[in-house]
């Protein structure tokens, strides 16, 4: 392209249809996949009614329905590997590795939780996992993942960062600068768009004058990809592809997964703005059943499956207990300045 | 005199303000077909269709911007910010922009606009969902900055800044809405439904000590009396209402009315608008002041999550009795 | 586009070869766009040489090589149509109607400037010709153009609003949000990237991750056009295909024109970081030069072009002499707040 | 002892740092190739070379970010604003990110990085690159904030910002970079290279009253001080170099000793820095006021261009001349 001039063409609504291809796996790939993805679901089902017993405050934001996108994305990490995220992030934290007990502890405000009490559900932090955070202004954490992934770069440790952001995000400048900067510094960051289709109570087609974000990546020469997140072995693998690209040639890519989530955009929205009959038709593609049937088809044993099932089902509850039953947060004052 | 709520005061005054004036219109994230994420701007979209209640997308910092490109060119825009959390990305907007376009064009331009959404504290959001920026707006020449604590102040405040030819940033209390208040039946129209920007309200007599507080503290400090009135302690609440403006007058006639002072105020201690109430009123009525002026506010500290530590961190109505009976030589 | 992924593929260098093409034009059309180019030339000159006096303060910005993108773009305009502009903005108010005398006076900081010596060089407005300003925030001013021509949509008054920026904004998030929101709402605006190679000291290529400003548009669907800035009347048609998309359709275009600055970023930066041979190899497309010659070419008498020259000479000294002789600025206090 | 300008002071202290500690960089527009917009990191590129002086382009918000990211896993950014003016841009990376990511891990990460650059009014550069923004910053709980006046302190201090474990907001005077001082000759690694965050210092003795200036305005209180000398009152200029943390202690030990206090900033005056310093000396000292506190500030508008209304607006030597008699009631 030298010089040239061109009306808009890009159209405005972009289709995903290709929800039906499953990729190549083997129960010994998938089963540890679909374990975590459960596990988030019964997590946050487990938080959800805790929040409706007014034991966790605040916004508490829920991830049901897009947990094939934290879960195959961070399977595609090596574990010194960096990860940072918005508010609703518990999911990407337990994909990374923390714990359901001090993540749940944090989300009830307790001593025992993964920041002490002080960051609530929004401020997932876990230095152990090489998980940066939940951040809750939206975009502002671009930068900070770039800011990783440029350490890395600087150290030549060949660490990679993933930053999970909204497509509601795409529209803020703290986006554009982290694109912008890392596609000029050639900073080896994946920057992950989950586009789930609403912004709080905004559909796409009202917030974004294209559906498709990864286009913004062409404007920068920045490797970029967009399918749908319903087969978490799909998603581990087109992010491992992006994660390669950083770890080996430094080189960022924008990447958008399309997915839904079922809930309301946090626990006081009753989500209004959309039908019954939309919610209906994504639960049909629920990534979680899918990747149940799945597993069963390639020959994963029901009975293992079971097995499988309660032990999550212990670990969520065992996660509740450890929260309810630890001490309250009692320290505000430590860590505001490091001496 | 009807009851009504802050939300709803808040509501009234910028329906009845578009009715009047096609050139107001309203833009903020989840403004229209949300009905406003606190449900301020509840009925506008239906009232007012898409074109002058307008959903933005989350670009605080553009949709600021076209706010006041449109004011520069005669509209009355509302922005809102979903929280004043989220102006921190459009400050520079504010700051630069909106403040000093009149200046920087010789007065030429003149920019009619509103920024207004809820700020201060809410419950358990943490620390970068919790923060009372006023004392950043008040510090700007150019701008007004109001914060009313009650549904009566809210909407004779709003209208009037919706009126008002400069940028007014209109900080609501994030935990008033619902809160209740008489206000004044009045006929949109009638000159007594707007509520001067710049004159302070005295919310409650006293002889024995001046308390000045603004939007929820407001509420801390009458309870704070009620207790210390059971004690034969009678405070004076004053309420300034607009911080810049400041009505010196007001609050320094009470003050040496008293001879006392305290200040309280939710957001962080060091160089909060508190201190410069303080140093006003330690400049006008050293001479009467029989003791130093005290502040309570908030430890200084990023707010935590956990409810017991948030209220902790905030000023009670026990923090606000202790001061006072610091300031009257009693403990 | 549906779903795909793709490895960057825009090359990093634009090259732009397209100087010696004449758009078709006439004596009548072109001399009045000559002289106000000149006019511009003689004011910048003029301006510098004050400065070097200490009769101008501050930062002084000069557009001398950068001429004819004003004064084509904004001669595709209608008076009732708004211009946006940065620091470098003299050119630009003098090109929408704005007066030597007050522009210079106000560099003199005196009290018959255009904005009574409050503003200086870097803040020029003037309502009288919709020329809504002069910023100093780089990228600021992209929401305000972008809310001018907001407004005009909202009362349908079919004014359009032009802004100008430079390549070196194209990376910051003011920019980036008043581009979205523009696409997204369909605002009259046309973003205009005076992409000079330089911002300041930075060559593009150490700013840019892809030399060409208007691929942004794509991930916006908006219309975009891309050419060089040397012919006058080239300028004025390409943007006046944006401008008249935009009076019609309400749709915005971002333009980028490829042009160069001749001086130092401000007076205060010798330009060591370029070459005098490059410097020489753009003098030698001098768009001001070139329009000379061509209007020459097309049977402009000389003795016309004499008589004009000395008028542009007789006009720019007698604002000097204004400025000179003007009171000094003395009121600081009455433009703070409007009662 | 050398006598060196500010400027060189600063581009010293970074040098050292940098050959000291390998995790520390400097990122900003402009301080490669360019040397830097006013030459504070002249010949750092050549010296460190392009992965540790590293030229950005005008993405404020964007590269403070990524200073901040790289903080938490261990570098040691240096992140210079071209002015502090751009900072605005930038300044919810700084508050809500930079502050409160060491309260919001729990302790789990810190942010060891500096935000330096010139602030306060230059000349002649109008409103939008002319503000005094440090009333922000020290607003702020987690940073620390730190404004040298002279070419000593900028040295001694810069160093203590670089090595310090939180982040700092670092302002330079804008119009002090050619200004020079002598700076004792201590060799790098000596423990006195070090100037420690958070203690005032007195710039001039004296009896009768104490001013209390940091940056360019401690240079107006030492002139000021010599025009009032000549005419027998002697004044003790206290410069706290950190606003936060605020060396109250030092503060205070000087206004009960002379009994009276101006406070001089070139900031806006509501809401500026000034109002919480007034506030603690009236708290800690007001037995021993014998005048109210009095504060010179710029004028409270945007600032002008015209060189004539610049030198208008802002304290001048006479200001404070004027100030200093008045709260010795001698006019
Ligand atoms: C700068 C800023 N503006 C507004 C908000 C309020 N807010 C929180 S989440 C959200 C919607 C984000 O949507 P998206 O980016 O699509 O992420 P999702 O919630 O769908 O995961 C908004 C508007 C915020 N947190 N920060
Ligand atoms: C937010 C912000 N950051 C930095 C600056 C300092 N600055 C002024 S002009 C400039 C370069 C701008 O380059 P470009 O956008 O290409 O415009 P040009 O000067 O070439 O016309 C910079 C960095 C500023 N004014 N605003
Ligand atoms: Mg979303
Ligand atoms: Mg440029």
């Amino acid at each position: 392209m030298k010089y040239g001039r061109a009306v808009a063409t890009a159209s405005k609504r972009v289709e995903h249809d290709d929800h039906h291809e499953y990729v190549d796996t083997t129960p010994e790939e998938l089963a540890p996949l679909y374990r975590q993805m459960l596990a988030i679901r019964r997590m946050e089902e487990a938080s959800a009614k805790a929040y409706s017993q007014g034991k966790i405050g605040g916004f508490l934001h829920l991830i049901i329905g897009q947990e094939a996108v934290c879960v195959g994305a961070t399977a595609a990490l090596k574990p010194e590997d960096y990860v940072v995220a918005t508010y609703r992030e518990h999911g990407h934290a337990y994909a990374k590795g923390v714990g359901a007990r001090p993540i749940m502890a944090e989300l009830y405000g307790k001593k025992t939780g993964c920041v002490k009490g002080l960051g609530g559900s929004m401020h997932i932090f876990d230095k152990a996992t090489n998980f940066l955070g939940g951040y809750g202004i939206v975009g502002g954490h671009v930068p900070i993942a770039a800011g990783a992934a440029f350490a890395s770069k600087y150290r030549g440790d060949k660490r990679v960062a993933l930053c999970f952001f909204g497509e509601g995000a795409s529209t803020i400048g703290g986006f554009a600068e982290g694109l912008a900067l890392a596609a000029l510094w050639k900073i080896p960051v994946v920057l992950i768009c989950e586009n789930n289709q609403y912004s709080m109570g905004t559909p796409v087609y009202r917030s974004l004058a294209v559906e498709d974000v990864s286009l913004r990546a062409i404007g920068h020469g920045m490797a970029r990809d967009r399918f749908d997140g319903d087969d978490v072995v799909k998603v581990k693998r087109r992010i491992a592809e992006a994660v390669d690209r950083a770890r080996t040639t430094n080189e960022p890519t924008l990447v958008e997964v399309v997915t839904y989530r079922f809930r309301g955009h946090s626990m006081s929205d009753p989500g209004l703005y959309r039908t019954k009959e939309e919610v209906e038709e994504w639960k049909q593609r629920d990534p979680l059943g899918r990747c149940r049937q799945r597993l069963l088809d390639i020959g994963f044993p029901q009975a293992d499956l079971d097995a499988m099932e309660a032990d999550v089902k212990a670990e969520i509850e065992d996660a509740v207990k450890f929260a309810e039953d630890s001490p309250p947060a009692d320290d505000y004052k430590s860590y505001v300045i490091k001496e | 005199m009807a009851v009504i709520s802050y939300r709803e005061a808040l509501n009234q005054a910028m329906r009845e303000e578009m009715e009047r004036d096609e050139n107001v219109f309203i833009m903020g994230e989840e403004v229209g077909h949300y009905n406003g994420a606190y449900k301020v701007t509840q009925g506008l979209l239906q009232r007012f269709s898409e074109r002058r209640v307008i959903d933005a997308p989350i670009a605080e910092m553009g949709f600021a911007g076209i706010g006041i490109g449109a004011a520069m060119v005669g509209l009355r825009p509302i922005i809102e910010f979903m929280t004043f959390n989220f102006s921190l990305v459009a400050i520079d907007q504010i700051v630069n922009n909106a403040a000093k376009i009149y200046q920087m064009s010789g007065g030429q331009y003149h920019i009619p606009i509103v920024f207004r959404g809820p700020g201060g504290p809410a419950v358990q959001v943490g620390s970068q969902h919790s923060q009372s920026l006023e004392s950043y707006y008040a510090h700007v020449p150019g701008l007004k900055v109001v914060m009313p604590s009650t549904a009566a102040d809210a909407k004779g405040l709003l209208k009037s800044a919706i009126r008002d030819d400069n940028p007014v940033v209109f900080i609501e209390g994030e935990t008033l809405y619902n809160t209740t208040w008489e206000v004044p039946d009045v006929a949109p129209g009638s000159p007594s439904e707007l509520i001067p920007i710049g004159k302070a309200d005295v919310k409650r007599t006293g002889k024995d000590i001046t308390l000045i507080a603004w939007s929820k503290m407001v509420w801390t400090c009458l309870d704070a009396s009620k207790v210390l009135a059971e004690q034969g302690i009678e405070c004076e609440v004053v309420d300034p209402r607009t911080l810049r403006p400041l009505d010196v007058e007001t609050l320094a006639t009470s003050v040496k009315k008293t001879g006392r002072c305290v200040i309280v105020e939710v957001g962080w201690p060091v160089a909060g608008f508190g201190a410069e109430v303080a140093y006003q009123m330690q400049k006008h009525c050293m001479d009467v002041l029989d003791a130093p002026i005290e502040r309570v506010t908030s430890d200084d500290v990023p707010m935590p999550y956990a409810k017991n530590l948030e209220l902790e961190v905030q000023p009670q109505v026990a923090d606000v009795v202790a001061a006072v009976k610091r300031a009257l030589y009693m403990e």
